[in-house]
């Protein structure tokens, strides 16, 4: 397991280091705090905030997802670690993006500048991949690559100052004012502003180019890994958070004579809330050693993402139906989890892209 | 497959179907298809119409201005109406407080309230559930303390749908507290204008506004707006609460939700997928299985061996199915669905054609059919009623 | 609905007439009786036994799933009232082939003392349909038309005089002994023998023909819809039984200082059990009502017999687990019943074979 | 995936491994893996094999016979041999009643019987649940009256699993019938040789006998049998309970029923249907939670933090999972699983490539894993356990 016994060392792989652990505390405390200020904790307008964004940069949390050696503190599971209690709040859907561009700049290599700029919080990076892309062509012509295709209501697409992109033949890095890349802002289903992205026959000139070959190939996996990481710990963080407040609710909620906690049907659906969060806490967890150990994306990374959205929307659905009536309103923050969680699913490269992978793959 | 209808409820069936495709808005139409919030005016606009057309409350005696319809005319209408796209037909006049007021009323009160009722010129929303009373209606403690000709009213009511566009409330209030909790409810009619009213918007997780608590600060209620006998209103509350029936399954509305997903998977080249099928398949199914209980069930009603309790399968499952198929099809119209802004959706309605927004209501749907399962008796609380009354379960 | 209003005479059309209403309690009382003489509840050992035949023929009931121009007493409606009531007992799985066999003697004309002979209980039939068989082929080979396939797990095969085959291309009636047609005896899942019926080049002759062409088309067709009302009607009734079991049992089996059926979470299980077969009978009564109108088989009917079977699955697995270990032995017929209706799922022309037919069809 | 194993467990499980494919006999192999019963000589045949190799009772602390195993050590045995077709190892014996009489036993009982399991020569049966006792054992109402220097043991124990081929049953008796229900329950090591024990066969729903009934009429049981003091049953029971936690999920079982499926599917050229795939991802996504869920929780165990509830929650997937596969098989199986004879099954056990047969073991193993769900405390008590200890609901 964990521990090799002769030398009686803790060779930490599914529990958390101490750092980590403090990691999480930390950005726990920021959300919750965060959360007293905003106006309705199921709000739609979590937009952006440039102010709020250069304090998280302060913090250095940024720099979770890359290495020391490429300037940051820490990989794949660190980055687990700050979605998975970044989750409850607007937060995490504006970090998942960054860390995915970050991500993809030290695969590629050579961007050590443009990284340092992005952990700092000086320059917006939105990494994206080839599976978030729908109609993506990229053409030869004259011996130009050029490239279109669209980005459906990509988080931090309407305030990036890059856009970092992992393709299958290429990856890019393309600056916010590339001619042929139009943004339309749009307000997302999960909440705050989004944007479609969309590439009209744009021409790559070399400069956009961080690697290209079998690298834009290693940086594509690295990406899809990390992505299946972000997506999988921001579920469980948001489950988790579901499930707490559901579990407050009813030991507090008094029907009949007594907190609705005690009525054994209840019970019975909040044990089996619970087994499909630690489930889906395993699920995340099995996606985050692959992203830290680069093991090739393959069937049950995907399994990993799908049965993660599904536990948790399924947590999401009896939490709203267990609070009641309150559970319909915005005042509570189920239906903006629902939202979310939902969003994960249907996205571009969400969880229903894994699903139709899973099931066109013979197996 | 045909349950046997007879030839007049045929002819019924037609005649409603020819009436709704000549007299429902293409606009509102298109607002119910696509799952965007109705407005006020486009509930009456509707209800106008068929208030005209003296359907408002078919179901009611002809005396007070109804036609008599049968439990399996009533299912009719409301299957070809909502089926064909017309809003939801609000019941809290016409289902709920009308009957109470035609079986219990004074001659006075008739006459005060089932015309409007009728003529669609009086808007009524519902005064039951408050903040620690949901489940467990009982419990309620808005006060209503007699004073003189009147009783004062306070304490609040919470999940009020559309109290915002409201005229009057039937609310249950409390005018005994020191008996058992039943006991001691009244149920009394309000006239949402009387001094001390106060009502607060609740938005939905779909950002809309149809929820409200309402809240009665010292507000002044002639006695002669109490219905029947004072404490009594406990039995009158049951006594609506089983009338809704056969209607509860929404079988119509479903039948609309499934071939807008039909179309929505159509469009996307969703048919011959093989998972696509299962689902759809699965919907279907149950949705038939809906539909023949209610028959039996309508079968049990019209002919009085009805055991009480249909109302609750049928509200479960209803519930549960329109739930399931508005949800699917937010996963059919997949990256679609991201684009999601309840203000515009509010604001621009008046181009039924935009894709955009026919998304959004989709979307909106999904959200707001959460609730179904929850309100008219959480489908939890529908187990325990199948759990004892049905099963003979402690 | 089921009355003309204005002649205010029931046209009974959901719920059953008087004379039908008489048949179930009898059917009904005759089952009840022999369960008390079987060895186990739960056996397998439930042979056919031509005496017993013999009184069911006595009774008339053989008669139900034939009209009375026919020499029968009834209908696809009456048939589904016999089979829902002898659903608890091995019967059903001997009446069903035999009403199959006879519906499709009707449908295809001109067999007026094999049909006698058949309801009188001296000729016992067994009919298919080709919906039912593996590896069916049907060629021509100098002018005689020659037939190959395998029926698997018939009941009745073992013990029929004749087996009536609605086929597409034709109606066949071939006795027992006809050269090319093997029967090997088996036990089966759901109890009792049975026999796999292999055809083997067996050259049909003009004897053997009852229909053809578009006769033949019409009599499967009937055929089909007999076929789906007799799988619904029983299965409705034997999750009836295995649902009323249940309930029994919740209420007299104490645990914990009390009836387990005060346990608010077996209560909500019960609930749904509950409901599941309400919606189960319902799916019965579409299919029978499709039957008795001759509506052309359709999507529905298919879901009908996929959501009957599926919603009796779960019923019987409910029973077993509501039970707890009296649950799993084979004193109680909840074995029984869950393997009978898992027959019903997998068995050629069941359920199954109606799910692939929906998943294939566009829709 | 890879969670971490260290070396040293990278060691042991290509050890076990190995030792499995050269020591496993091919026909009991077969046997497990197309899902038919079990006889004695089978399940002997392989723990002497194993007792041979000093691997019996691995976790064991060496001196009673054990190798010291870390819980990953166990967990890494069992699925490896599982996983292979290896048998069930008993647990009778080995994981229950052993861990009991080590440690609460005197030194006397440790001689007599410890020996005894870890060389596997004597058969160990398990005596708990009673006709009116089941989910809740502390009613238990077999009496065992003191008498000089015996108890005298009246009563019958049910779901007694193996009792027809056991030499002894550990069994919970009531030795003070005055008191609260746990309180006057002790645990006891009864000789089924005694004169008045009488074992009655109960055949299961697949139709094979593996379930009995004993019965205690009037059987003097020496007083030394009493394990710990008297009335303190309760105590050593639940120590018992507590002791397998990990290895409920069965991992390696659900792998290799998994393995079959897929063989099974592939057969009949399923692998490409659309509706195939989509059931077997969910079943390899619901195994890849428990096998990650299973591993966390084993890490728990190791460092000591593991909460206690962790066996419910692995019980209840593990069994529920298990259950799910070996119907999904029949299904696959299709018209090929009609064909059952539970006596053709018992009786023509030698020729391992019988088509028939194999397709009968998986019907067989179908009907018997809708046990797993209801021994060893039912899923529904396991949520009781969930809500209440880890979920803290009264």
């Amino acid at each position: 397991m964990r521990l090799s016994l002769d030398e009686g060392r803790r060779d930490v792989k599914l529990t958390l280091t101490d750092e980590q652990t403090m990691l999480a505390e930390s950005v726990a405390r920021l959300v919750a705090d965060q959360a007293g200020q905003t106006p309705s904790a199921g709000s739609f307008e979590a937009d952006f905030d440039r102010q709020k964004w250069q304090q998280i940069a302060e913090l250095g949390w940024l720099g979770a997802a890359v290495t020391e050696a490429a300037g940051g503190f820490g990989g794949a599971r660190d980055m687990a670690v700050v979605l998975e209690k970044a989750a409850p709040s607007a937060l995490a859907a504006q970090l998942a993006p960054t860390f995915i561009g970050l991500t993809i700049l030290e695969a590629a290599g050579g961007a050590e500048t443009l990284v340092a700029d992005v952990i700092s919080g000086e320059a917006i990076a939105c990494g994206v991949l080839s599976d978030m892309a729908s109609a993506l062509d990229v053409a030869q012509n004259n011996g130009q690559m050029r490239l279109s295709g669209r980005f459906q209501a990509v988080p931090m697409g309407d305030v990036a100052d890059i856009y970092v992109l992992a393709l299958p033949e290429v990856t890019l890095c393309l600056s916010a004012d590339t001619p042929g890349l139009e943004r339309q802002e749009i307000r997302g289903m999960d909440g705050g502003a989004r944007a479609d992205l969309v590439l009209s026959d744009l021409g790559i000139t070399p400069e956009m180019i961080l690697s290209q070959g079998d690298r834009a190939q290693t940086v594509l996996k690295r990406a899809r890994l990390v992505h299946a990481a972000a997506l999988t710990a921001e579920c469980s963080g948001l489950a988790a958070r579901l499930f707490d407040l559901t579990l407050d609710y009813v030991k507090q909620r008094e029907q009949f004579g007594q907190p609705i906690a005690r009525f054994q049907a209840l019970q019975h659906r909040l044990a089996d809330m619970f087994i499909g969060l630690e489930e889906l806490r395993s699920l995340a967890l099995a996606a985050a050693r692959a992203a830290e150990d680069s093991t090739p994306p393959d069937r049950r990374l995907s399994q990993a993402v799908t049965g993660s959205v599904d536990r948790a929307l399924h947590i999401a659905k009896e939490a709203i139906q267990l609070h009641g009536g309150v559970g319909m309103t915005d005042d509570m923050p189920l239906g903006a989890g629902l939202r979310r969680i939902k969003a994960l699913q249907i996205m571009p490269g969400g969880a229903e892209t894994h699903r139709r992978a899973l099931l066109a793959a013979t197996g | 497959m045909d349950a046997g209808w007879s030839q007049d409820d045929i002819d019924f069936r037609q005649q409603v179907r020819d009436f709704t495709a000549q007299n429902l808005p293409v606009d509102i139409r298109d607002k119910v298809i696509s799952g965007r919030p109705l407005q006020r005016a486009d509930h009456m606009r509707w209800q106008d119409i068929l208030a005209q057309k003296g359907w408002i409350a078919g179901f009611w005696p002809q005396k007070y201005g109804g036609c008599d319809w049968t439990p399996a005319q009533s299912y009719i209408f409301q299957e070809e109406t909502t089926r064909a796209g017309a809003p939801w037909l609000l019941p809290f006049g016409v289902n709920y407080v009308g009957p109470v007021i035609y079986t219990y009323g004074t001659e006075a009160q008739k006459a005060q309230h089932l015309p409007g009722i009728v003529s669609n010129e009086v808007f009524w929303c519902q005064g039951y559930s408050e903040p620690n009373a949901g489940s467990d209606l009982a419990r309620l403690s808005t006060r209503a303390e007699r004073d003189g000709d009147s009783y004062v009213v306070n304490g609040s009511k919470i999940w009020t749908s559309m109290a915002h566009w409201a005229d009057w409330i039937f609310a249950l209030v409390r005018t005994d507290p020191d008996v058992k909790p039943q006991r001691g409810i009244s149920f009394m009619l309000i006239d949402l204008n009387s001094p001390g009213v106060s009502v607060r918007p609740i938005r939905s997780i779909e950002g809309a506004h149809h929820l409200n608590q309402v809240f009665f600060d010292n507000v002044r209620v002639p006695a002669e707006n109490l219905i029947g006998q004072e404490n009594k209103g406990w039995t009158y509350a049951k006594f609506l609460l089983g009338h809704e029936r056969v209607l509860s399954a929404e079988i119509g509305k479903a039948k609309r939700m499934l071939e807008r997903l039909r179309g929505t998977a159509e469009a996307r080249g969703l048919l011959d997928d093989a998972s696509h099928r299962q689902r759809v398949n699965t919907l279907e199914t149950d949705l038939l299985a809906l539909e023949w209980t209610t028959l039996r069930m309508l079968d049990a009603v019209m002919d009085g061996s009805a055991p009480g309790f249909e109302a609750s399968v049928l509200k479960l499952r209803g519930s549960t199915i329109v739930q399931a198929i508005a949800e699917y099809t937010v996963d059919v119209l997949g990256p679609d669905a991201l684009a999601f802004d309840p203000a515009r959706l509010e604001a621009e309605t008046n181009d039924p054609a935009a894709e955009a927004l026919r998304n959004m209501g989709i979307v909106s749907e999904f959200l707001f059919q959460r609730a179904p399962t929850i309100w008219g008796g959480s489908n939890e609380i529908q187990r325990n009623i199948i759990a004892k009354h049905a099963l003979e379960l402690g």
